[in-house]
């Protein structure tokens, strides 16, 4: 057996759906014979007549309903079509999920699934990768899955979670990156792994630039060099003891995501290193993101929008020099 | 009157007592908001609240429609002008007055403040400032309801004709529609959003316009008239838990206070304010047991002590309690304890 | 026919030729349209176009008539199935070729693609595609022309059945009433929003029983009837522009594609292909031409292949032309070359 | 002649009302004989007819008319009301006026005056700092003025700049800073100004938070540390050579922002220091933001909520002496 990224994602819905009534699912074109526009709900409308609902358009009340669901003890999981469409409920999930439980004392278990990310040819508004402004807002959960296990784990305990979760699935993994088998059981949220070991160099990065990390270190590897690949999970909580932890065996550090530049997920990581552990780093901590305008449409612009192997690579050379 | 006794014997009487029974319950309960609200007024003028007070003076006869009809296991969202539908639904004064001035046994513990109340186990949402936003949380708790198998409930929202603008409330409104949950609507348009007067909110004829647009159906109250409110909102409740669609009632009225008590409201014109919609309806209200002779004046002013007792009890309650402190808060926005980010 | 000398005869031709020359006119903008965007799905089909193609196959009658009676002056936001419309407004051919091959001479320079084009500067709006969003910025467009003094202009927007559910587009069409501008808001109910029927989107009987609620003055069109687009369009536009309030049409049809050429549209009924609002605006367009004899056969075969070979011209020329450079390209989200943050 | 913070913003659009027949204002209550929920449109809609004009409750409308009306040669200036309710208009400002030159090449000169940050007893809705979401989003100009001078030259400037511009305006600044006449000019957008001369320590600031950490300087002269105080004036462009300048003459950085502490301004400025000048800090680089929670009603929280003068001053004192 072998199952994608895309179908964890399904999977664990399915699980989730069979194993708890009190979730369903609520977004544009998940129900029906449809599925979504991705087909992470392939099915499931049959399989579980009347919990997966499709919506009108209209993200605001998407998230503002599953609100006042959970409240009411369901553990809805809202489908955004797109991540960049969750800014149009945006308001309904900073300030009214992520604020409820701090005024109130009622936690709101809702889960948000943003497809993110960008995939060639998918222009401005369809590729975003909207962790970093979540993240910012007090009173929510953003997970970053990067692998086919975390995918299907994280979900699972995304929605047992009790207090809202913002999910970003990365899009460009959907069909990419396979496993054979699903796990039972993952890491906690909120724990970094170690998804590869070395001593010279740390890159900490998080869904789909993971694997370009890997890449690189392995490329790396030929030449005698060992990078160890830190990958967060989740960047809120986001776990420094272990990238400190890190960094105190390599003394360098690189962080790479996909979000824009300003003040996203790497100048947090940046921040918190150097404040908690600038004795640890022998070189001066180095960062990678997209380039600070919209994502591109065309295929040349977008594989230099984002991180790549080619930009990584020439960043850790330069840190493995110093 | 205890507010607790009123609370428990309140159902029956509201739904089986003859009308004027209800009338004059209705009555005591906007008695009691207004009283309640000069009060908070006093305390602001005077230096003793922070932030801000916004009251519904002028708008009680709709609101305590709005709260009079609602059962244990229906769900309430109101807004900042609610002040009497959310006694006669059941809000402790306490809960007022701990939440206006601060004391961390309120249930928003000094986290948040004046009207940012409410007690959501309870049914009765806690209201957040975006307008409009909560109009979709009533339908997702009503539709959990009914996935719950539930029966017989009902959910009530109140909004200005203000907040009606907002993209929020139309995704609300027509995602109740959609959904068909048992929801009323309450819209108020009290002539004002803040200073902003109706030509520069909207420019349909009547806000009741809207309901067949999304499929709601649409009722007017004259929000002056408390007896036309109980009619019409209680029909209102009653065609929604029997499963007709949701329903839009319209209430004309005018703000009889600035918008917040920081407000002197001195663009209100004149000519608005004799408009027959700017008649203070617990004036009116009072009005009408005079004239039909529903209670004696003796009588009248014993609710009246009744209610200023209550408040004066609901405030020196909260008055005598502390305030939160820095060190003594956990600064965790979120409930589950493992997973708070350590970020300074 | 000429692209360019079709447009600059236009005007005279759509405002004082007689209906049927009009009625033809509009036709050979449909043709056109159709023609490209078959073209356009081929190229994809053959993993020319890269991201997605977006076409408006069955609903060419009713976009051409949002573009044919639009002058230089007016301002158009058209959305994701105007092909027609936007070329009877002007929008040279190559702009589309361009846009979805990737070319860096297009308007776009391969930073935006597909449907996703415009030339603001000559009116005509570059949708982003959170639905809802352009309407306001159609008011917006006019507020500034009744600033600047302009006269005689108006605005029309496009928007999907879908689309009318979201906030924004709500507070758009607030917003145009308020404001009095002379808008055509034209919604076309192809009874899907992607994969979504009706009654998930909506409650209402007619989507044009939202006018009223907005203080719009609403129409009624069957999208597959170019004599009827034409009429109501036409006239609605007539109407903004004289000064009436903004104008909503409502068209019904069905999508004849999936949503965008990677969808198979499985999700469809038989039923609903059965529909009279399922039947293709083109053929019954030119069936009208052939019973009606306001054009030969000969003539109708000659238009076919200026169609075809103003869409071969446009796409060879774009094929032709080099695709945009990383290194080439100044990675500048703003015009102020001095105010760029220096971030990575 | 003494003049406050929000009269400056008052006669700033007044003077710009009066010179530029393209500008108009745009917000709810701004006109009428109101004059604005703050009163910084006082007067101006009996003073230019037809030009300060009140709006229905609809951010996303707001803006998007200022787009289409910029797109037309206009220069819109959009009040809201208070910052946080912008959220609601966050779709219009990052994916409409911030994606709109990079896409067409046409700009989009609007200004948008957000009310900013807190001031006691508003709680979690009319007290926020939302300077770091727009930030992060491409294609907008962020500006954070700290002074009467600077907000009035700095809106004048915001009004001229042909792309859209985010103007955080501080709330509690409002009626406690007074100024005894306004400049006719003031420093380029994008370039920060040493508030505060030093050799000690840099403090790094932005908006109301720069007159704590003034404070807080002039308390550690008394004891004989000189502490160099940078206030950054706008978050985006953010200049970053003012502030490595600074680091080069002190050694030592904190950062201090009032908005939430995931990935802020301050992140940013950390992660910038340390990649581009790591070997100018001699201590670890520091920040103090907003704790990570809702801003709460009551004085007392809120007092902690922020950053005051005693936490800077704690942090001040550990980096001075490390
Ligand atoms: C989305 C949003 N924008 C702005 C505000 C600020 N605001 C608070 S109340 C108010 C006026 C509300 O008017 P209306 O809805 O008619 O209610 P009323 O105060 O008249 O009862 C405004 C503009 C807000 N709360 N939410
Ligand atoms: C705010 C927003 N949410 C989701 C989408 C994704 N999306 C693109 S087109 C579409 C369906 C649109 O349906 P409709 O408005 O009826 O137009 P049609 O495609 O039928 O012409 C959806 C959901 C979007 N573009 N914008
Ligand atoms: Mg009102
Ligand atoms: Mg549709």
């Amino acid at each position: 057996m072998s199952i994608t990224y895309l179908e964890a994602i399904r999977e664990a819905q399915a699980k989730l759906l069979r194993d708890d009534d009190r979730v369903f699912i609520y977004g544009q074109d998940v129900g029906g014979s449809f599925g979504g526009a991705f087909k992470a709900t392939k099915g499931l409308a049959k399989e579980f007549p009347g919990r997966v609902l499709n919506t009108p358009i209209s993200e605001d009340a998407m998230v503002g309903t599953a609100i006042g669901a959970a409240l009411e003890g369901m553990r809805p999981i809202v489908e955004m079509q797109f991540a960049d469409f969750s800014s149009t409920a945006l308001n309904q999930i900073l300030n009214n999920a992520g604020t409820h439980y701090w005024r109130t004392n009622v936690p709101v278990p809702i889960t948000v699934r943003l497809p993110s990310g960008g995939t060639k040819g998918s222009g401005p508004f369809h590729s975003q990768s909207m962790e970093s402004l979540y993240a910012h807002y007090p009173g929510l959960i953003v997970m970053t899955p990067a692998t086919v296990e975390d995918v299907y784990t994280m979900l699972i305990e995304a929605v047992a979670i009790d207090d809202p979760v913002v999910f970003c699935e990365h899009k460009y993994l959907y069909y990419h990156l396979k496993a054979d088998k699903l796990p039972t059981e993952g890491l906690p949220t909120g724990q970094a792994r170690i998804a590869r070991e070395g001593r010279d160099l740390t890159i900490v990065a998080y869904s789909a630039v993971l694997h370009e990390c890997l890449a690189v270190a392995e490329q790396f590897a030929r030449e005698g060099f060992e990078i160890e690949v830190v990958d967060l999970r989740s960047v809120k909580p986001l776990d420094t003891d272990t990238v400190l932890a890190s960094v105190a065996r390599t003394g360098r550090l690189l962080c790479v995501g996909e979000s824009f530049p300003w003040g996203g997920a790497t100048a947090e990581v940046i921040a918190r290193v150097t404040s908690e552990g600038f004795h640890l780093l022998d070189a001066a901590p180095q960062r990678i993101n997209a380039r600070d305008t919209p994502i591109p449409y065309h295929p040349n612009l977008w594989a230099a929008h984002r991180p790549n192997a080619k930009t990584i690579a020439a960043k850790a050379r330069n840190l493995l020099q110093e | 009157m205890l507010q607790t006794a009123q609370r428990s014997s309140k159902r029956s009487i509201s739904k089986k007592a003859p009308p004027h029974e209800r009338f004059l319950e209705a009555f005591r309960w906007m008695l009691l908001a207004r009283t309640l609200e000069e009060k908070l007024v006093s305390l602001y003028r005077g230096g003793l609240i922070t932030g801000g007070v916004y009251v519904g003076r002028g708008q009680e006869a709709v609101s305590v429609a709005c709260g009079l009809f609602l059962q244990k296991g229906d769900v309430f969202a109101p807004l900042i002008r609610d002040q009497a539908g959310r006694s006669a639904f059941g809000e402790p004064l306490v809960d007022v007055a701990r939440t206006y001035l601060g004391s961390r046994q309120g249930p928003m513990r000094g986290r948040d403040g004046n009207i940012h109340r409410g007690r959501p186990r309870d049914g009765q949402f806690a209201m957040i400032s975006h307008l409009g936003a909560m109009i979709s949380v009533a339908v997702g708790a009503l539709m959990a309801k009914r996935f719950k198998g539930e029966k017989n409930f009902v959910g009530l929202t109140c909004i200005g004709e203000g907040g009606m603008q907002t993209g929020s409330a139309h995704e609300g409104l027509n995602i109740a529609a959609v959904e068909q949950v048992p929801l009323v609507v309450v819209a108020t348009n009290n002539h004002y959003a803040y200073s902003t007067p109706n030509e520069r909110e909207f420019a349909c004829h009547d806000l009741v316009d809207r309901a067949k647009g999304y499929g709601f159906e649409g009722h007017t109250i004259d929000g002056t008239d408390l007896a036309n409110c109980l009619d019409v909102i209680g029909g209102a409740v009653q065609r929604a838990r029997a499963g007709r669609p949701p329903q839009l009632v319209v209430a004309s009225i005018l703000r009889l206070s600035g918008h917040g008590e920081h407000d002197d409201a001195s663009y209100v014109t004149e000519e608005i304010k004799r408009e027959p919609f700017a008649r203070d309806c617990l004036k009116c209200t009072e009005k009408t047991i005079v004239d039909l002779n529903l209670a004696g004046t003796e009588t009248l002013r014993e609710w009246r002590e009744d209610a200023a007792a209550q408040v004066d009890r609901a405030i020196s309650t909260a008055q005598k309690e502390a305030a939160p402190e820095a060190d003594e808060e956990d600064w965790r926005a979120i409930s589950m304890r493992d997973l708070v980010d350590q970020v300074e």
